[in-house]
């Protein structure tokens, strides 16, 4: 019996450790009522963030990425965040704006751009602890455990490198086969934030395209605010249930955000608005610079709404052309 | 027919290309692999499958991607699915060939991407791994893009954040990485190198046109394979150029870069 | 207003519907449970969540589905995924009621549905566990549904397919199935059983129309808990007459077996 | 570091242990080229499945089950099947034909027309070897460790049972929170039949409707044999990429079956046609009866075109009225 053995461990940190059975008390009371769940981003972001929540974000900051809710916390202050961290733009500005405490890291740069500034101060500076590092599989097979229900996951990739000697993964042998897996901590997270192509106000929520690890990260959340480009009627989620990735037993809010992930793109909705998120990139070089940026574009601004007056409709009308269409 | 008048970035762009055969599964991450995998579609890799960590399999890359979750990562794809279900495709064996970069490499392949300087109080705090690791562990072979210099080419990575063969042969069947698998090429802007397959240490392969095996070794911060003949790197072609210009980055977001 | 002219199968039917409370989400198999979901949606319980193993999420139960991969079962449904994905929500403590059925079943809520006599030269092999055991280990609140004879209701199942309380109170937990979780209620044609808080044993709450306590005491094979109070259970109202009968199964598929 | 104990291991027997690296070996010499799969039933049996297979078919055999596919194997007298085993009419035909010789059963049965007379006539008769039972949710979790490309994965079910005790699972201790787990060996199957609502030639498959084990199964399976209601251009799959579940890398070989699930159904397309299914359920409880079927519906017609002759269009037609269309 002594296959099963421990053989390497981890020193990384986990900012919350897998408590199964906690989250499925959790999960029991939640509403399975079919209520009306439809807020504005105030109402969602002050009722179901609170200050020193672990959050998640789905998806890259550039494509299909809540981004107007990043904004709205950022305007509300939510402090003290721990992060689960694969991020371009929205858990850059987080990190901006001295919102984030902790964070267990996968990636966090602005791709094409380069490094991430913003991370670069927060970190070399000891504002920001990075607990623990994981690949970006790593981390969406931790919720991916999380949404097994299972206190962890096996895989291979981290096997052999200093990303594993700085996480809390476990290697041991396959009681099975006898080879080196390693063994990955179920990740479930306070809050978190996914924008979706549409959903209905109960929270039935659909995406097009790609899905990311938007079906992982939904079912690894105690709290899970949608926001959508569209809200339509039950009846076309009822049409098409083979389209519902995130049924509504899971959410808390639902947040009608047209342009929700702007700069960012939606497929067969709208392109990327290029030259935002080159501003973000240079002027986020600087402490200073990334200031003036928040200011211009989130805390001057009150609400989504006005964000999007701020950047101006015909613009938006343009990015929408850009984007191929199917429908 | 061979161009004169090219820059480097270029030259790494097809040099990375021609190594990604036709009917092939690639994983290809942000920046120049996305650039060769679409120069592969167009010229002698029609039916290239690109693979992308959050989705994207078989792509068309007539648009080049600027995020690897974007919309050209699954524009006219066979599939679009999610990054487990990539991840796990990598796993069990299905994708050939991925493309990496990184800060800095050994002579064994292992990648640096995380921190440059002690982990805990880092100099400088690098994005992190995002895919490369799960790259670098699960695909059969990986293929290496960087700058040629003696701070990136260290006989010591500060972090391995992605395995290349670790501490030498066998060492990745040790840790229970999957059998056969590791880095296989390394294009950089003076050479293309590969790994000897008995020490897993690196070799040169060939130098690019212009420089010489000195030039290589100067760069190179570690002791590198050179064998009894070395390649000469057939320069871009003036077709290679023209659709990497015209067609695939026109606003020269990349090439420029120079 | 009562009916008089039912038989055993509808009042299991109704006696089960009964128990899903309206809003809430219900784990169902094969034969009485969905005859028992649709008429609860169509009377008491409109938004009651059916959830089938293959797939289905909130169905809308206007017809009756014969296989629990049918059309029926995500018929306008508000998802429509599949095996793990079920299994899965269940086992994240989504699932409030589980609906099982079974060949044997022993004081503590055990239920055989694999073999009769011995696992290695059965007298008898049944089906097999199916999603049984995931019902059973995973919602929070199971609810049998059986005939009700003593080679039914046994001092000790030939085999364990789905674990009820095992072999008393902490027996689920020591043996890592989630905490809380168990067998709810036994509905039977002859009565509605529950299990006592404490020794976690089947228990009697009430007997159906025309039945006595010594009816169900010499139909067990086992000791049951009789507490002080035995309940009468309603008959079939005229009303959940008319909807099974008329709505839900027209054809007498199942309501004919009597 | 003995938090990680075995606690118990089931008795049951593994028809295959999981052989991850072979499975890796195996699938990287299967065509990545976009190469025509499509051939008839015939073909794609006689290459793709052999005498010994160890083989699986997905969903019930009354739901999106691949029959004309298996009325194909017992035309072709594939002999010694073992067989992963949740099945329904499919099975059940399989071993009324005495093609098994061993199974991993979870269920065998014909749902609303109760136990499967011809697995009693099998397992009783000791003619097939059950090696071990499992439940449906482990039977599943097993392919998704396969499709995952590891050797095993936890899960939460089986705890306690006799179910447990005559399968392979084994029990162990989460090393992250100590509490108990049963882990499931991965399940790779040698051939797999699945039929979908559309292919393109090259095996790019989408399913409408719910996914039962489609997923999982297609990427635990070394051959996989895809039978489709429709074969459409790549054009169509390449405008709805999000729709594929079944990649083209992961399919051996491409059958056009219209009414391919007959006498199951195919949501959105027929329904189920009732007094067939009926006739196997009265018919298959005697030996004799069992086979007077077989001759009737699959030995007297050489492939699923004369099946569907003999089952009559106009039949057929009336079964197409009944389902609800969608599109």
């Amino acid at each position: 019996m002594l296959e099963f053995e421990i053989v390497e461990e981890g020193q990384g940190k986990l900012i919350q450790p897998p408590d199964i059975e906690a989250f499925r008390e959790w999960n029991r009371q939640k509403p399975k009522a079919l209520v009306d769940k439809l807020m504005t981003e105030q109402e969602a972001i002050s009722r179901f963030v609170h200050d020193g929540d672990y959050l998640a974000t789905e998806l890259y900051g550039t494509v299909r990425c809540p981004m107007s809710l990043t904004r709205e916390i950022i305007r509300q202050g939510k402090k003290d965040l721990r992060i689960a961290g694969q991020g371009v733009l929205e858990l850059d500005l987080l990190l901006a704006a001295g919102l984030v405490k902790q964070v267990e890291i996968t990636y966090i740069g602005l791709e094409v751009y380069g490094v991430s500034s913003a991370l670069r101060r927060a970190v070399e500076s000891g504002q920001v602890e990075v607990v623990s590092d994981w690949s970006n599989g790593a981390i969406a097979w931790r919720f991916k455990a999380a949404a097994m229900g299972v206190p962890f996951i096996p895989v291979r990739s981290m096997l052999g490198s200093d990303t594993l000697k700085s996480s809390a993964a476990k290697v041991v042998k396959c009681p099975f086969t006898g080879q080196k897996v390693a063994l990955l901590p179920a990740l479930i997270v306070d809050v978190a934030l996914i924008h979706v192509h549409r959903a209905d106000r109960y929270g039935n929520a659909q995406i097009e395209g790609i899905s990311g690890f938007a079906f992982e990260l939904a079912r690894a959340a105690k709290r899970l605010i949608i926001s959508a480009e569209e809200i339509v009627p039950t009846e076309e989620i009822r049409r098409y249930p083979d389209r519902t990735i995130i049924p509504y037993f899971l959410v808390d809010a639902v947040v009608h955000a047209p342009f929700g992930s702007h700069p960012g793109e939606m497929c067969y909705c709208y392109a990327r608005d290029e030259d935002i998120i080159r501003e973000w990139a240079e002027s986020s070089q600087t402490e200073e610079g990334a200031k003036a940026f928040l200011e211009k574009y989130v805390y001057s601004v009150r609400n989504h709404q006005e964000y999007l007056e701020k950047i101006g409709w015909e613009r938006l009308e343009k990015l929408r052309e850009k984007a191929e269409k199917r429908r | 027919m061979a161009a004169r008048n090219y820059n480097l970035t270029e030259l790494m762009i097809c040099v990375a290309s021609r190594l990604m055969p036709d009917s092939t599964t690639v994983f290809i991450g942000t920046g120049i692999p996305m650039l060769a995998a679409a120069l592969a579609q167009k010229l002698h890799a029609p039916n290239l499958i690109p693979i992308f960590e959050f989705g994207g399999i078989g792509a068309t890359l007539e648009e080049l991607p600027l995020a690897v979750g974007e919309y050209n990562t699954f524009r006219k794809a066979l599939a679009a699915s999610g990054i487990c279900d990539i991840m796990e495709t990598a796993t069990r064996g299905f994708i050939e060939y991925g493309f990496l970069g990184g800060a800095q490499i050994d002579p064994y392949g292992n990648l640096n991407s995380t921190v440059i300087g002690d982990y805990r109080r880092p100099k400088v705090r690098l994005p992190g791994s995002g895919g490369a690791n799960d790259v670098g562990s699960l695909c059969w072979r990986t293929i290496i893009i960087m700058r040629h210099d003696r701070r990136r080419f260290v006989e010591k990575v500060d972090f391995i954040t992605t395995p290349g063969y670790l501490w030498g042969p066998g060492a990745r069947e040790a840790v229970g990485l999957p059998k056969g698998s590791g880095p296989y090429r390394v294009v950089t802007n003076l050479a293309l190198l590969g790994f000897d397959e008995e020490t897993k240490r690196m070799k040169l392969l060939a130098t690019h046109p212009g420089i010489t095996v000195q030039d290589v070794i100067e760069n190179t911060g570690f002791e590198l394979i050179i064998p009894d003949k070395v390649e000469q790197t057939e320069p871009p072609t003036e077709e290679e150029l023209r659709v990497l210009r015209e067609e695939i980055d026109p606003r020269g977001l990349y090439i420029s870069k120079g």
